[in-house]
């Protein structure tokens, strides 16, 4: 029976609607002739059209993810669940994943980035863990037009927001501010859990005649089929597609949480399976589970939990509220269970069971409104291997370097810390909650963010990076380049890099030089992952984030945990004490495309990318993690936006110390961008075994000084200016900018 | 002078959280008699005449910054104050 | 000593609270349902931070109607001490038992940071383990807690010596720099910065840990009395 | 069925922070004729005849939860509509 106004199946057929949905004429064929031997009704049809989105099938980049490397004996569980586990000891995991919302983010800033945070937030969760910290990547147009700044304003405050009230301490992120993200700004949020490895959760439902409850929050119109939506391109024409807002409520998410982790916890015995309701909600989260057992399924969209009235099965099974799980359930248990979420005033609805055979079956009103094979919703997608061919803006490029002419030093300096990328971004984390759950040792501000493992002597270091002019300008290297970057971070902090999740922020992959810079992008990363041993354990993919043809640069962002053994090993970029010596560790060059002065200087960012060797990179990162390891280390901080003059400029910030330095590079080489450097600073009881050990990598730059003053003697002319107010130049920027 | 008062409410299908909170917290109250609650915002703007009528202008705020026109509906009202 | 520490549904420092007295000063220190009705066996009570009820609709509102803020009156009445932190702070205001209000901070922002402060009033039995004008670094954390109430209100604050905490550099727009206050009574403290952030030098500070450490000895003293 | 209608907003003395924000972001669009913004609550309630008289019992909520008297004022509109 057809409800409303719904097509029937044949009207479908001859409107061609499900094209508004995202289904292609081939794809509808598909389902028709090879899936179905017979047309699809409306609600099947929806069915189809969230599953085999982007978002929820991986159509265009499954290839792709394919070559990214998931092993390493420290994986528990790798791509595939709701998030990715790996082992730290002691019986103990860390679960993360990363998750972009740059499309909803467009549209309602505040709710946009807040839903993705909850939504990233669930993933862990569900997998049985406790989340313990937030991060988030962004990436805007240059802050000076009022829409970007606006933009900013809310998209930051929807992120404290959620992550505050609910109680998740924001301990780490990047921030990039570039015209290519003008008309797409991401917004990607990742989340960090640990748990008990007794306690890891699997989304299945398996056991026939098992219930399926649904617990959380109602289900509204909201975001219906935003799966779809967010797998599509912007276009100013086409204002229908602005629909999909969904407004989070993080109160409710804090005792969902809470209550899942209870009944994870408490009622093992009977729990089967958890997962999260994300893209394509119901239907999705109810075909994983099913599809993944080898189950068929049956719901009652009457017990559905409902906002509003009159809700048609299409729209229960494609809305996207927030804040709602599916559970699967031991027959028989099911008041064990609701009883958990009644006391946290919860709704837990058995809505369905677990059945014999592969059908997925859904009743409405009485009437079977759906009955297709579950499997060929859940992994039957079709996947395509789209053209790639190189673009014509790698093939113009020039082959020659960069080659800045700096008459002052000092000035330049001084107008590079007011770079929006470059400047501080404390005025964006301070309005995050980093220290609630009381294990922050390491807040937003130094290389990773860092927690202690309360009960133990360890501590996990988080970081977020990539730098998408890089990827821009060699996608392959540009994709090394971001894994390095991370690892770098995470080993400045004393950490051992364990593994990675990943948001790979794309164009549109239909065009063959777009398809190029994700595939190509993807192999970097991929060997960058095996050569550090950082598995790629979780992550999601974003493309068409284009406005009228114009894409983004390539921008795969990088989440990378690792793990401090001994919380003595926790190390920070901020210089100590005077008397100090100082150093800068690895080899600097005449890197200048795609760095920052050039975009600084020019406007823009060309020219080939300078060399990358991994190897070195890998060296290095190991070296360093030795001397932290050994003690001899009293601060360090990774080279990378701004070069070396920034890289010491804000390790003097932290505590207010000068620096008195002679090197025989010219002036302008403190703006390279080299890759695999550090700036390392060590007591002068410690010097002797230092260099012993880092010899001849490590070179002596002088020391750090009490005095107000950082100064450079350089080859050519000197950096003299006064920490203070270099440092007032550095944190002022952008809340004057954003003003 | 004038004074334009604006209403912002959310759409008929987006949740309001706010809203439910209070409603669940006037039942807690002993009002069980209210049946449903929204809870939005209320701008009172003073302001001069611009470049366009001020009827106009006010719309044009709405649209661009007091209201998000994907889920919150707007209405406002303008007054002539003394100046 | 028995710590009660109620939780709210969306209290979210309830159990960095209870693991700071358990575990750094070695405490006796409950949870309790916000149901709860009856505090009787406990000696002090700390309402714990966090975004009760969503606090959607303004800070503490909704939560100064749960059953145990009856408890909590009656609790305090018997002269015991009552601690507010943060939303907690938000609470204690709404629900009468401290003058005032906090509102939106001046930035309208949330804020997160470190902040100074100067300890004020030490004959209270929540900072008698600090020097007189002792300077404490804690942490603070709050979209809402910009210090409100009416000069009179304020003259009074002053002239009984409940203002106990002040912000050497005010991160919020409170009235007086007020960070924390008293009762009349001086058994009920109220204050935005976060004392349980603070009592592990490795998270960066243990200025925090006098607060607790007042609070103990003063029940000594009660008991020995 | 009666609707009421309640708007809260700060008394005059004390300053609104979300308001002046709002008027800054008018500033910054160009709306520089705004001279003043504040930004209020504003609630809509439907309820059925309770115990007490329907403006007594909306009075008696804006008193008890939906403002802080301390810092806010309200006022209230109701009228009656279909059921
Ligand atoms: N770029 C990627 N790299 C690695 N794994 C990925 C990537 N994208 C998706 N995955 C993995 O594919 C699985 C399905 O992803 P997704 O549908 O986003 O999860 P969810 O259903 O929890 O939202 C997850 O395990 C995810 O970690
Ligand atoms: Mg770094």
């Amino acid at each position: 029976m057809l409800k409303n106004n719904e097509l029937t199946p044949e009207a479908l057929r001859d409107s061609q609607t499900y094209r508004e949905w995202g289904l292609t004429d081939a794809e509808y064929q598909l389902i028709t002739e090879k899936v179905l031997g017979r047309l699809p009704n409306y609600t099947e049809a929806g069915l189809f059209s969230g599953m085999w989105s982007e978002h929820c099938s991986y159509k265009n980049s499954k290839p792709v993810l394919k070559k990214f490397w998931t092993q390493g004996e420290q994986v528990l569980e790798g791509p595939g669940e709701g998030a990715g586990i790996i082992d730290i000891g002691d019986g103990q995991a860390v679960v993360f994943k990363a998750e972009s919302h740059n499309h909803p983010s467009a549209v309602e800033p505040y709710e946009g980035a807040a839903t993705g945070v909850g939504g990233i937030i669930r993933d862990i969760f569900s997998m049985g863990a406790r989340p313990i910290a937030l991060l988030d990547s962004l990436r805007f147009g240059e802050p000076n037009d009022a829409h970007t700044k606006y933009l900013i304003e809310q998209v930051v405050a929807g992120i404290g927001g959620y992550g505050n009230c609910i109680g998740i301490p924001t301990i780490g992120g990047d921030t990039v501010f570039d015209a290519s993200y003008q008309k797409n700004p991401l917004v990607n949020a990742m989340c960090v859990g640990i748990l008990n490895q007794a306690d890891i959760q699997k989304g299945q439902a398996t056991g026939i005649g098992n219930a399926v409850i649904y617990v959380g929050a109602k289900t509204g119109r909201d975001g219906i089929n935003g799966a779809s939506f967010a797998s599509a391109e912007f276009n100013d024409a086409k204002e229908s597609q602005r629909s999909a807002v969904q407004v989070g409520d993080p109160f409710m998410e804090k005792l969902l949480m809470d209550a899942c982790l209870e009944v994870i916890h408490d009622h093992r015995e009977v729990l089967i399976g958890i997962q999260d309701m994300g893209a394509a909600g119901l239907v999705s989260s109810s075909a994983e589970m099913a599809s993944k057992a080898g189950s068929g399924l049956e719901l009652n969209l009457d017990l559905v939990p409902q906002r509003e009235s009159d809700m048609t099965a299409f729209e229960l099974m494609l809305s996207e509220s927030q804040e709602r799980m599916l559970l699967c359930v031991k027959a028989g248990a099911e008041a064990e269970i609701t009883q958990v979420f009644d006391k946290y005033g919860l709704d837990a609805v058995t809505i369905g069971k677990v059945t014999d055979g592969h059908q997925y079956q859904l009743f409405h009103h009485g009437n079977l409104v759906a009955d297709v094979p579950v499997d060929a919703l859940a992994t039957k997608a079709p996947v395509y291997q789209r053209e790639k061919k190189r673009p014509s803006r790698l093939n113009k490029q020039s082959h020659h370097q960069f080659m800045p002419r700096i008459v002052d030093a000092t000035g330049a300096l001084k107008k590079l810390l007011q770079q929006p990328t470059i400047a501080s971004k404390k005025c964006l984390y301070e309005t995050y909650d980093s220290q609630v759950q009381t294990n922050t040792v390491v807040k937003p501000g130094s290389d990773a963010g860092v927690i202690r493992i309360r009960y133990t002597d360890k501590a996990l270091a988080v970081t977020t990076d990539v730098n998408g002019r890089y990827l821009y300008l060699n996608p392959r290297v540009g994709g090394e380049i971001a894994v390095a970057e991370a690892a770098r971070n995470i080993v400045a902090s004393g950490g051992q890099p364990l593994g990675i999740t990943d948001c790979l922020n794309y164009g549109n992959p239909e065009k063959p030089e777009q398809f190029y810079d994700l595939d190509e992008s993807a192999m970097g990363i991929a060997r960058a992952c095996q050569l550090f041993n950082t598995p790629v354990i979780s992550g999601n993919v974003s493309l068409n984030n284009e406005s009228n043809g114009d894409p983004i640069y390539p921008t795969p962002m990088i989440g990378m945990v690792g793990l401090i053994k001994h919380q003595r090993d926790i190390t920070t970029q901020d210089f100590k004490q005077a008397g100090d010596a100082v150093y800068v560790f690895g080899e600097t060059g005449a890197d200048f495309n795609g760095s920052e002065l050039q975009k600084m200087l020019t406007g823009t960012i060309s020219g080939e990318l300078f060399d990358f060797d991994l190897v070195t990179e890998n060296q290095n990162q190991r070296l360093l993690l030795r001397a932290i390891q050994k003690g001899l280390v009293a601060s360090a901080h990774d080279v990378s936006e701004g070069g070396l003059i920034t890289t010491i400029a804000e390790s003097c910030f932290g505590n207010g110390l000068g620096v008195n330095l002679k090197s025989d590079l010219p002036a302008a080489h403190f703006f390279a961008e080299t890759q695999s450097r550090f700036v390392i600073s060590v007591t002068a009881a410690k010097r002797a075994e230092f260099e012993n050990l880092m010899e001849p990598y490590a070179t002596y730059l002088g020391m750090t000084t009490a005095d107000d003053r950082l100064f450079i003697e350089t080859a050519d002319q000197n950096f003299d200016i006064k920490v203070s107010f270099a440092k007032r130049l550095w944190e002022g920027a952008l809340p004057c900018l954003l003003k | 002078m004038y004074l334009a008062k604006v209403y912002v409410t959310y759409k008929e299908s987006i949740l309001d959280p706010k809203g439910e909170a209070v409603h669940d917290a006037l039942h807690r109250l002993g009002y069980t008699n209210v049946d449903a609650v929204e809870l939005g915002k209320y701008f009172e703007i003073k302001l001069t005449a611009g470049k366009q009528p001020v009827e106009a202008e006010v719309d044009e705020m709405c649209d661009r910054l007091l209201a998000n026109v994907n889920m919150e509906s707007y209405r406002y009202e303008i007054t002539e104050m003394e100046a | 000593m028995k710590f009660a520490v109620p939780v709210f549904p969306g209290s979210n420092c309830d159990h960095d609270m209870v693991n700071a007295l358990r575990d750094i000063l070695n405490a006796d220190a409950d949870l309790v349902p916000a149901t709860t009705t009856d505090l009787a066996e406990y000696d002090a009570v700390i309402l714990p931070g966090g975004f009760s009820y969503g606090d959607y609709l303004r800070s503490g509102a909704i939560a100064r109607f749960a059953p145990v803020m009856t408890a909590v009156k009656t609790f305090a009445v018997t002269g015991k001490p009552v601690m507010g932190i943060c939303n907690g702070f938000q609470i204690l205001t709404e629900a009468g038992l401290l003058p005032g209000a906090l509102q939106a901070n001046r930035s309208a922002q949330f804020i997160c940071e470190t902040s100074e402060l100067r300890v004020c009033n030490v004959e209270t039995q929540f900072t008698s383990d600090y020097a007189a004008d002792a300077r404490l670094q804690l942490p603070i954390a709050h979209g809402e807690g910009n210090y409100y109430c009416d000069d009179a209100t304020l003259a009074d604050l002053q002239a009984n010596h409940q203002i106990v905490f002040e912000y050497v550099t005010n991160p919020n727009g409170s009235v007086a720099n007020i960070a924390g206050i008293v009762n009349r009574q001086g058994n009920v403290l109220g204050m935005m910065p976060h004392p349980e952030r603070a009592v592990e030098a490795l998270l960066g500070s243990t200025d925090g840990l006098g607060i607790f450490k007042s609070l103990l000895a003063h029940h000594e003293e009660v008991a020995h009395a």
